[in-house]
């Protein structure tokens, strides 16, 4: 009659593989995003013009904004299957602590959608006549500010999840809160790209992914509180 | 104002508008307000349901 | 009145509104080990709230308080909480993390609701009423854990579920109530069980 | 202590409270705009520099400082509609949303016409200007979650929750957009560049900062006591008022 609370790091570590096994079962999921970022930023060049020096220059801000938007749009969907199924109220249900089980989805998203995003990019990068020695800067931005991006968003979708047209809804609340990472990732990769120091600019980065994980666990797990109470 | 009077003078003209809105709508919609209630009559709160506990076959306890 | 210190859930003064509409009002419940608790009452008299309410799903428009003293409370919605593209096993699995219970039990909990050839089957190529015995196979998950103070929340179990099941889900509700557990359960269907119950009629009755 | 807590809860009190504050402070801060403008635009010396389009900061300093006051207002009461599950904090943030967009949007219209005389075009991406259009979204985006659900009481907790995350975020994309703003353009005149200001000049400012405050204050109450009718509408104390 084992009454000791259930092995918490088992259940972390289960709910992060089903996440996973759950993208890997439906990849559409996680080439979405990826099919996103290389659709859209082919249409920078046809629009600004193919000249490598103009396209280099805006190169660092194009990438990040179009990252931006790649991640907020897997985002929306994070939790909504979840919620259509029942499996959203039996995690709440879970004697488990919500501030890490809702963890478990912020990370599987970053998993299944920033870390493409950050091995793709230096394709993109190339591609928007980025600077090769901007490249590794792009990469770490990129880890450091999907990773950000991923945490913020799943507030947006836990908000979100129970309202039927939240998607536009998502992109309103959650896009101001995004602007921080994409100024300070834009500039240290254009920082980088110009030859200067990127270094403060990723330092705040990551001063500001620590944040995000301490205290986005409570507002995604009040919001997931608040949309399976109201569904 | 020396020409710059126009710009000026359109932000006092905005920024009186702001205040006044800000003061007046939420007033008159609460005076609007009062004024339908006194002639439709307000749904009356219906009172809950009762609840009934029925014991079958002698449950332990209550 | 139980006392309520052994009250596996203790409900006071409890009111609830959704949608504008008073459900009920000051309602005080004790659910003690052994008891059994069918709450009845016409569509939208306030069921599925109040078992919500219950699991802790619902704090919107809840006045009043409920204290769930218990180790292990499982709530079975309407939904299966099942996910369609993982198979019977995975997902129990998944249950049996969260909850604490012994992933060895997941076979034998299968093969008593009738699934035991499609534990490796997706569950989208079940039916739904397989997909519902799925979500009832947590119910001998908890069984078989033996936790002392469990309590049960079921929300019309028996949809969906052919004569044989609903025979062997009224069995497993009857042990667990006999083994000290407590059982809440919102039915359209009288229960044929000859163990105490007690009926918790809402929206003013029959 | 705890009995004006509770009684703050109370609709009918606050509504009565509200009634007698507002018959005070709504003159006074009519009286504190009509002087501060009066001031500000008549009697203030000119700016050397900008010439007389200098006094339109008298609109929107004042504008853009209590629209950023009026956002932490919203945010922590929505955290004291969570934490304690009062009601009346609960209508507070709601009501504070709209005012404070308001403020905003008078902020940002008034810096966008004081843009135009000073560099020649309406819109200029100056750090203020542009982190009070960013307010402008978070506040957008509490007034249309609140809307997105039907649920009312749901829609609170949920717009408290963001106004929360909000508030944690408005100092970092303040900072963000002040250093993005010094990287781009260093040379051209800070907007907030509290340039020695004569005393002349500062003291309108200064009254027309308080009574901007006072503003946000009456116009949030009489907000409340429309929203408090509004949700009471089938309750006695409500039925009470429309007799008399």
């Amino acid at each position: 009659m084992s009454n000791q609370p259930p092995a918490l790091g088992a259940f972390l570590g289960a709910s992060l593989r089903r996440q996973l096994l759950l993208a890997y079962r439906r990849p559409v999921d996680t080439i979405n995003p990826l099919l996103f970022f290389l659709l859209v930023v082919t249409l920078f060049p046809l629009g600004i013009g193919p000249d490598p020096a103009q396209l280099a220059e805006f190169a660092p801000g194009i990438l990040w904004i179009v990252a931006l938007l790649a991640s907020l749009m897997a985002a929306e969907g994070m939790f909504r299957q979840d919620y259509e199924d029942g499996s959203l109220e039996q995690l709440l249900l879970s004697p488990q602590p919500l501030y890490l089980a809702s963890l478990t989805y912020t990370a599987a998203h970053w998993l299944v959608t920033g870390v493409p995003l950050t091995l793709l990019s230096p394709l993109f990068a190339t591609m928007l006549q980025l600077p090769v020695a901007a490249l590794p800067v792009l990469l770490l931005s990129m880890a450091l500010g999907t990773a950000i991006l991923s945490l913020v968003g799943s507030i947006g979708a836990a908000l979100t999840v129970s309202l039927k047209r939240g998607g536009m809804l998502i992109s309103l609340i959650i896009v101001p809160l995004y602007i921080p990472v994409l100024i300070f990732a834009a500039g240290a990769v254009r920082f980088a790209a110009e030859g200067f120091d990127p270094a403060p600019q990723l330092l705040l980065l990551a001063g500001m992914l620590s944040l995000a994980v301490a205290l986005a666990p409570f507002a995604i797990s009040a919001g997931l509180r608040i949309s399976v109470d109201a569904g | 104002m020396d020409g710059h009077g126009v710009y000026v003078w359109s932000v006092v003209v905005v920024s009186v508008l702001v205040c006044a809105g800000l003061l007046v709508l939420p007033a008159r919609s609460a005076r609007r307000f009062i004024a339908g209630l006194s002639e439709g009559e307000a749904p009356a709160p219906q009172a809950a349901p009762s609840v009934r506990i029925e014991e079958v076959n002698n449950a332990p306890g209550s | 009145m139980t006392d309520a210190a052994d009250a596996l859930i203790a409900v006071r003064g409890l009111g609830l509104e959704r949608g504008g509409k008073a459900l009920l009002a000051d309602l005080d419940l004790d659910i003690a080990a052994g008891h059994l608790v069918l709450i009845e009452g016409p569509n939208g008299s306030g069921k599925t709230t109040l078992l919500r309410s219950l699991a802790g799903l619902s704090r919107l428009g809840l006045s009043g308080r409920i204290e769930a003293r218990c180790d292990e409370l499982l709530y079975l919605g309407h939904r299966a909480g099942i996910k369609q593209l993982l198979t019977p096993r995975e997902n129990l699995a998944w249950a049996c993390r969260s909850q604490g219970w012994d992933p060895v039990h997941i076979d034998s909990a299968l093969d008593r609701v009738g699934l035991s050839g499609r534990a490796d089957l997706l569950c989208q190529h079940l039916s739904a009423g397989q997909q519902r015995r799925v979500n009832l196979a947590r119910l001998h998950l908890s069984f078989d854990a033996r936790h002392k103070r469990s309590l049960w929340l079921l929300d019309e179990p028996f949809t969906a579920i052919d004569r044989g099941g609903v025979a062997a889900l009224t069995d497993t509700m009857a042990q667990q109530v006999r083994r000290g557990g407590a059982v809440v359960l919102t039915s359209h269907q009288d229960l044929p069980l000859d163990i105490p119950l007690r009926r918790v009629v809402l929206g003013g009755g029959r | 202590m705890w009995t004006w807590f509770h009684k703050l809860g109370s609709p009918p009190w606050m509504y009565r409270i509200s009634g007698r504050i507002l018959a005070i402070l709504l003159p006074l801060t009519i009286a504190m705009l009509v002087v501060g403008a009066v001031w500000g635009l008549l009697y203030a010396p000119m700016d050397f520099k900008q010439g007389n389009s200098f006094r339109i900061i008298y609109f929107h300093v004042p504008a853009s400082v209590v629209a950023l006051a009026g956002y932490y207002v919203m945010a922590v009461a929505g955290a004291v509609s969570l934490i304690w599950r009062m009601k009346m904090a609960e209508v507070a943030m709601k009501c504070a949303a709209p005012v404070g967009a308001a403020l905003t949007f008078l902020s940002l219209l008034s810096g966008a016409i004081w843009g135009k005389p000073t560099w020649g075009t309406y819109w200029v991406w100056d750090a203020r200007i542009t982190s009070m259009l960013i307010l402008f979204f978070l506040y957008l985006g509490v007034i249309v979650l609140y809307q997105a659900y039907e649920n009312k009481e749901a829609a609170g907790k949920a717009c408290a929750v963001l106004s929360l995350v909000g508030m944690v975020n408005i100092p970092i994309i303040y900072k963000s957009v002040d250093w993005w703003y010094s990287l781009h353009q260093p040379a051209t005149i800070r907007f907030t560049e509290e340039s020695a200001m004569h005393s002349s000049m500062l003291q309108p400012l200064l009254l027309m900062i308080l009574a901007f405050y006072c503003l946000f204050t009456c116009a949030l109450l009489l907000n409340m006591r429309s929203e408090l009718l509004r949700r009471g509408a089938s309750t006695s104390w409500v039925r009470g008022l429309a007799v008399n």
